[in-house]
């Protein structure tokens, strides 16, 4: 799955340089990415994909490679899903090339994706894709509107598990559904306690 | 002859598995003319409920995708397909499934033109069938062979190659006698 | 003793037996069975076509609340030894003498352990308190692979720099034959003129629409396996089970129950029929699996997938001189079934023709995609589908009607039996035993009015409507041996149990087999109750595969039934202190001759019981063996009348005949729902079914929404033509009916597309021709389409 | 293919159903007939968090209309849509477009307003949402808006609604005129539609007073091929400028390849289906 998707940029090319080799920055471009750490140029971060009501989640490692005499960035990553639905490899190219004070910039995406989400059959994922690239330009060229002396974004800190206040949900009366439990998805402990209290509540009596 | 079983006990439902990490919620519903009061977890779906909950194992499944039309039941007596909801959607609804179907010895209009017309060989898809041609022959407004197509178009059987089914629909819907004609009148089964 | 009086059973078109029980929702089928303390499973498959398993971490699903237990390849690795069909990989003595094929064993392991070598290959197993807990663990069961190169198409696989399929193959090759007869070469040299083409047979799923199941169960107090399956063939799956667990075959019980339709994909074992009796006896517990659809479209086997490269030699008028064919299969990830597809292909290409000179090549490529095995037709779609589609070219190049080139290459009747000279598939002389293949053009040719229907062609082509006819004629070598056996017995309750190695999967058994064994006995079909595939109720028994079981099993029960007629008129005349020539069994009751003194078979039984008569044997219980001493050679000619859009591509079925001849009917209403059925599934093969892996081996067609079955609306009212000449080579004369309606649809279809769009010059050469594949054509065909239009 | 956990919540107000939607930081599912996200979650493809249930919400359960306008809450059926004797007399593009989803036992419980939400590419419904220019109604904590049919779907699977958005229902204006035509391409009937169009017409004498034509499940979001529109408009319809338009307004598309048709076929059927929706649509407005 290949997707081309070219823009230009109002601002020279050294400057666009400059944040294409920050794997911080550039890689954040892409929506969905965060990065949990970056050493050098490898880097290990997330991405999350949202698809109408269908959401991955992929963890994985990369590369950037930067070519400065070509002008030119190859970043390369691996991920898995983290519900199994299969992997994902990618590697983008960044190539620049100046224009005046402008700079043209061609980005070229392959995506191979393995498991479940590769067997939509009906094209979907060439549009994700493009959307994907689309997405990508602009917020490299939003990124570069800042002025370049910003520090570069602290790695943005991974994302914690939200924790659901526990009666939230609890909406009294009009909510049907019984809430006794916090409802915590795979998280080994608080299924403990479920066990525990479910034992409890089949010998109390039975409430509304 | 009396009937030794208590009548007035609906039927019971086993419980979901404790460790299921949904919330669990009291439902309750008609199915096949009897009361029903059950506990279901949030996630389980209306298909497993039948047939694991209840031991309705009539309905079958055979993609739960809602292609294959095997888990078809009636839902306040229109036909939808079992595996695309969840149990606790039908709490305060009718269901109806292939076991409903016949009135004791006697089969429904359209079951007994299924065994005239060898509408069955393996007999998995049958049910789903069966719940779709029921509410169409139950359906006030006459039909014909193109509705009846439509009706049954989401159905997929891999044994029999339709023919025996579409002339058992044709006989049971009074739609025009097809090839080999017909002599079953479409009654209503009441 | 008297002869059976005929009740006539065998030949009526009773209504099913077994319809009341399935249209109330009585249907016993796996899912339905409820075991108590039973786990359900659930498989963690592989996501990369080929790949090292580098990491396996299931100790986050282990410890998930409800999970019982997570078996991966490591823990399986050294207690259980891959699987291997030995039945389908045997290779039959007279094969291995006069040809010599390679055919490579390639065990698979019952989990990955290190590689995996297509998307869909099991590598865990969780075991849990329902499924939905086990689909919960499998998201937890982290796996790093280490990606290799995957190569999909057969032809590719076979070439020098292909990447290895299986990391310690050799190379690519399952597996390879050759077989011939005469001198190809001269007759080519000689031909005036010679037909060369490539025809494709594509990927197949069968999609019975109820997936694979089973249910396993180790008894605490006797320590008896029982396995509850839907497979076709519960004895191979015992005789499996019993040494891969350790266990003697007196402990281990496979029923198969009622089942939803298997078409040859539950005909092979695979390995997941393995690991729930192994998770069950290591447990403790019952292990219940279900196979889900996504599962069965990606990793229950699949079909078909072979390239034909043919050539014809014929003389001036159009008469056979030789066929030559260079055949590559599919085998996908492993060779698991040997010569059982492939050498199904090289016995049946030559069809019904008379062909001097014959020289087939055969090799079975592996490739990193799921295994195939056989279905319905088993390798013969795919031998008709070239030898017809390149019979139609060699008429369009020598100007000759196809129906006409077609019968003066036809065997005559007066040739029966036929040797073709070649080896059928028991290495054995090919003979086709019985066949009027001309009367079957002839009414088909009367069926289709095909004179009037050349007219009406032309008639439309002016109104630039397109109209086609096409034909195809495939012969089947039915009744597999070596045998199959019935256990009839009298119960005290009168009734009469048939038990038998061949269980059904819709196809009529219960009613079939009854009308046999009444007839038979001697008594009426409703006191008879057919047990199909329960091993515990018959010692030996092979299954229903390959249209096997109305000639085996049904001779058997022919056989058994005869027996136990002979064994009750002989008890009875103990009983009646007389001799059994002067006693009969008519509709179930013992009359002796001349008297009105009667008994019925339960009072019978029980007499025996009270009736001191020396040292007879007092059991009323028959088992018979029957072995067919040849194949009962089917033959169908399949005609349809196409309409083709060609501004849409779509094809409108407008007529379909089917001439059909198979020996003696049983029951002729479900032998022509097997018939009809098989032509279905055909035609969803030309028109409409495809499983396509994208460039990296990754599945596309996983849902019904993308493999796409034939659906109610696109069926024509087909009509079937019945010719019947009975067999020789059994009492019955009957003939395997179950696989040939699924034989000829792609390759007629195709025929009559071609015919349709002979002004363009279209050729077809593979299918489904889906209306993007047939504006695929029309866009690259030789004339224009304006031209024609104009 | 069983679904991830999750909590069921059926709400019996709206109010109720928007406190929800904006007071968790749980990730909530609306769900209405679920014949579009039960798949999805059978196949494990999203994880949510909660499923709010508003298929039983009396306030979306209605169907209204005016001279106006046709409103369809967001728990009507598509089968009670498309068997509402106003809607197949007043909105007969409407009623022919939802005969062509799936199967009756899907459209027996999938609603107009999941199907707009959901966004497939090749949906019939968004279709007739921007062949009629409908307005669809949004509400959330902070109040309810309304979107146009163009500006509320972005692409596949993607519409304007944010996560604690809930869409309350879907105005279908009057049709501009009497004429119509709604025709798809599936392989098999029920089948997602290789492509599709749809056509609504007022003719005065033999001259087109105005037209809007909508392509779909040609990638993306529904097509209105404007400059198709604007060459009908005014002029006459024969069998030959209806080929030449329908052919310009197919060139127009880049369709996509997928596994059962390549883009050059779509287009070619776009094409062709357009051809014959004009000239029906053209007989229809007479």
């Amino acid at each position: 799955m290949k997707i081309d998707h070219e823009f230009t940029i109002d601002a020279a090319s050294s400057r666009v340089w400059e944040v294409l080799i920050d794997p911080a920055r550039v890689v954040t471009c892409l929506p969905g990415a965060s990065l949990d750490s970056v050493e050098g140029d490898a880097f290990e971060g997330r991405m999350a994909v949202k698809l109408g009501p269908m959401s991955l989640t992929y963890r994985g490692k990369g590369t950037l490679t930067a070519e400065p005499e070509a002008q030119r960035i190859l970043i390369a990553g691996s991920g898995t899903e983290q519900r199994g639905a299969g992997t994902a490899a990618a590697t983008i190219t960044v190539q620049l090339s100046a224009a005046a004070d402008r700079t043209a910039v061609s980005v070229g995406i392959d995506l191979d994706l393995a498991g479940k989400p590769a067997q939509f059959g009906r094209g979907i994922l060439a549009e994700v894709v493009t959307r994907l690239a689309g997405v990508f330009a602009q917020r490299l060229e939003a990124s570069l509107a800042e002025s370049p002396a910003v520090e570069a974004r602290a790695a943005t800190a991974p994302a914690e598990e939200a924790d659901d206040a526990l009666d939230l949900l609890g909406l009294g009366r009009a909510v049907i559904a019984r809430r006794l439990l916090p409802i915590a998805v795979g998280v080994a402990t608080i299924a403990a306690i479920t066990l525990a209290v479910r034992q409890l509540r089949r010998s109390g009596s039975r409430h509304a | 002859m009396s009937d030794p079983r208590n009548m007035s006990a609906a039927p019971q439902a086993t419980a979901p598995p404790l460790s299921e990490p949904s919330a669990w919620h009291d439902i309750s519903c008609v199915v096949n003319g009897h009361e029903v009061d059950a506990q279901v977890e949030s996630r389980l779906l209306l298909s497993d409920f039948l047939r694991h909950r209840l031991a309705l194992t009539g309905t079958h499944v055979g993609c739960e995708q809602g292609s294959c039309g095997a888990c078809t039941v009636l839902i306040d007596r229109v036909p939808v397909r079992s595996c695309l909801m969840l149990a606790v959607q039908c709490d305060g609804r009718d269901v109806v499934t292939v076991e409903g179907l016949a009135a004791g010895d006697d089969l429904h209009p359209v079951q007994e033109s299924f065994r005239a017309h060898h509408g069955l060989q393996c007999g998995f898809c049958t049910p789903g069938f069966l719940m779709t041609l029921a509410a169409l022959a139950d359906d006030a407004e006459p039909c014909d062979e193109e509705r009846m197509l439509d009706e049954i178009g989401g159905h997929l059987c891999r044994c029999t190659g339709y023919l025996g089914i579409r002339e058992a629909a044709r006989c049971a819907l009074g739609i025009a006698a097809g090839p080999d004609g017909c002599d079953h009148t479409g009654v209503r089964h009441e | 003793m008297s002869e059976p009086r005929p009740t006539g059973y065998v030949g009526a078109a009773l209504p099913r037996l077994e319809d009341e029980r399935l249209l109330r929702g009585g249907g016993r089928y796996i899912d339905d069975l409820d075991l108590p303390g039973a786990v359900d499973a659930a498989f963690l498959r592989s996501t990369q076509a080929h790949a090292r398993i580098t990491s396996i971490d299931a100790s986050r699903a282990r410890e998930l609340p409800g999970v019982v237990a997570v078996y991966t390849g490591a823990d399986i690795a050294g207690r259980m030894d891959p699987l291997v069909n030995t039945e389908e990989l045997r290779i039959p003595p007279g094969l291995e003498a006069e040809l010599k094929p390679l055919v490579r064993v390639q065990p698979m392991p019952l989990l990955a352990d290190d590689e995996v070598n297509y998307v869909g290959q099991p590598v865990a197993m969780v075991l849990a308190e329902s499924r939905y807990l086990a689909e919960d663990a499998l998201e937890l069961i982290e796996v790093d692979y280490e990606l290799l190169p995957a190569v999909l198409d057969p032809e590719e696989a076979l070439t020098a720099d292909a990447p290895r399929v299986l990391l310690d193959a050799e190379d690519n090759v399952g597996l390879r034959v050759r077989h011939g007869v005469g001198d190809v070469e001269a007759a080519f040299a000689a031909a005036e003129v010679v037909v060369s083409e490539t025809f494709t047979s594509h990927r197949y799923v069968p999609s019975p629409i109820e997936p694979r199941g089973l249910a396993a169960r180790v008894d605490p107090f006797d320590d008896q396996l029982t396995v509850w399956s839907n497979t076709q063939t519960p004895h191979r799956m015992r005789d499996h089970l019993a040494p891969a667990l350790g266990r003697s075959p007196d402990t281990v019980r496979v029923i198969s129950v009622d089942v939803g339709g298997g078409f040859g994909q539950k005909g092979i074992l695979v390995v997941e029929e393995i690991l729930i009796p192994f998770a069950a006896t290591d447990l403790g517990r019952p292990v219940r699996w279900m196979e889900d659809r996504n599962e069965n479209l990606v990793a229950g086997s699949h079909a078909r997938e072979q390239v034909h490269h043919i050539d014809l030699a014929a003389d001036a008028d159009g008469r056979l001189l030789a066929v030559r064919d260079r055949i590559v299969a599919n085998l996908g990830s492993r060779n698991m079934v040997g010569l059982v597809v492939p050498y199904n292909s090289l016995a049946h290409l030559c069809g019904p023709y008379v062909v001097p000179n014959v020289d087939i090549d055969v090799t079975g490529a592996i490739t990193n995609t799921m295994f195939t095995s056989p279905y319905r037709g088993a390798g013969r779609p795919e031998a008709v589908f070239a030898m017809e589609r390149a019979m139609e070219r060699l008429a369009a190049r020598m100007g000759i009607d196809p129906a006409d080139l077609r019968e003066r290459n036809l065997i005559r009747p007066e040739q029966m039996p036929y040797r073709t000279g070649m080896l059928d598939r028991r290495g054995l002389p090919q003979e086709f035993d019985s066949g009027d293949y001309p009367a079957m053009f002839e009414r088909a040719r009367v069926a289709l009015d095909l004179p009037a229907l050349r007219e009406r062609q032309e008639a439309l082509l002016a109104e630039g409507r397109h109209l086609g006819v096409g034909m195809a004629m495939c012969l089947e070598m039915t009744g597999l041996g070596p045998f199959e056996g019935a256990t009839i017995s009298v119960r005290t309750s009168g009734r009469i149990q048939v038990a038998t190695g061949a269980p059904s999967q819709g196809q009529g058994h219960a009613t079939t087999f009854a009308q046999i064994a009444a007839d038979a006995i001697g008594v009426p079909i409703d006191v008879i109750d057919l047990v199909g595939g329960d091993t515990a109720t018959i010692p030996y028994g092979v299954g229903t595969i390959a249209s096997r079981a109305l000639v085996t099993a049904g001779n058997a029960i022919h056989q058994a039934g005869g027996l136990l007629r002979r064994r009750i008129l002989e008890a009875a005349a103990t009983v009646f202190d007389t001799t059994a020539d002067e006693l009969g069994l008519v509709d179930g009751v013992i009359v002796r001759h001349a008297t009105d003194a009667a008994m019925g078979l339960r009072e019978l039984l029980l007499a025996l019981a009270l009736t001191p008569g020396g040292a007879d044997s007092d059991g009323l219980v028959e088992t018979s063996y029957f072995q067919p001493p040849n194949y009962a050679t089917a033959s169908s000619l399949h005609a349809v009348v196409v309409e083709v859009h060609t501004a849409t591509g779509r094809v409108d079925l407008r007529d379909y005949v089917v001439v059909h001849e198979a020996g003696r009917l049983v029951n002729p209403t479900v032998a022509h729902g097997q018939v009809i059925g098989g032509t279905v599934q055909g035609i969803g093969g030309a028109l409409l079914e495809h499983f396509q892996y994208d460039a990296a081996g990754q599945p596309a067609t996983s849902t019904f929404m993308d493999y796409m079955l034939p659906t109610p609306e696109i069926v024509p009212d087909i009509r079937i033509e019945e010719i019947s000449l009975p067999s020789p080579t059994n009492a019955l004369g009957v003939k395997g009916l179950g696989e040939g309606g699924a034989i000829g649809p792609p390759a007629a279809i195709a025929n009559a597309v071609e015919d349709a769009l002979r002004p363009y010059g279209v050729v077809v050469r593979s299918c489904p021709l889906t209306p993007s594949a047939i504006r695929h054509l029309l866009r690259g065909a030789a004339i224009d389409q304006e031209e024609v239009t104009a | 293919m069983k679904p991830p956990p999750f909590d069921y919540v059926r709400p019996t107000t709206v109010r109720e159903a928007v406190d929800l939607l904006s007071s968790t930081e749980r990730e909530v599912k609306v769900l209405a007939g679920g014949q579009s996200l039960m798949p999805v979650l059978n196949m494990r493809m999203a994880h949510p968090e909660v499923l709010l249930d508003i298929s039983r919400l009396p306030e979306l359960s209605t169907i209204e209309y005016d001279d106006g306008a046709l409103r369809v809450g967001a728990a009507v059926t598509q089968s009670r849509v498309a068997t509402d004797p106003a809607v197949r007399a007043g909105w007969p593009v409407l009623a022919a477009a939802i005969e062509n989803i799936g199967h009756p036992q899907l459209r027996n419980r999938g609603t107009v307003c999941g199907s707009l939400a959901h966004n497939d590419s090749a949906a019939e419904l968004p279709a007739v949402a921007v062949l009629l220019d409908a307005r669809l109604s949004v509400t959330n904590s902070t109040g309810t808006r309304t979107l146009s049919a163009s500006d509320f779907f972005l692409g596949t699977f993607t519409t304007a609604l944010e996560p604690e958005d809930l869409l309350l229902g879907v105005e279908f204006p009057r049709p501009l005129g009497r004429g119509w035509s709604f025709h798809e391409f599936a392989q098999r009937r029920g089948d997602f539609a290789s492509a599709g169009v749809g056509v609504v017409m007022s003719r005065d004498g033999d001259r087109v007073a105005d037209v809007a034509v909508v392509l779909f499940g040609v990638g993306g979001s529904p097509v209105r091929p404007t400059e198709a529109e604007n060459d009908l408009r005014g002029g006459e319809l024969t069998a030959g400028n209806a080929a030449a338009v329908a052919t310009t307004a197919a060139a127009a598309i880049e369709p996509g390849d997928d596994i059962h048709a390549t883009g050059v076929f779509r287009r070619e059927i776009v094409a062709e289906l357009l051809r014959i929706a004009l000239l029906e649509a053209w007989e229809r407005a007479a």
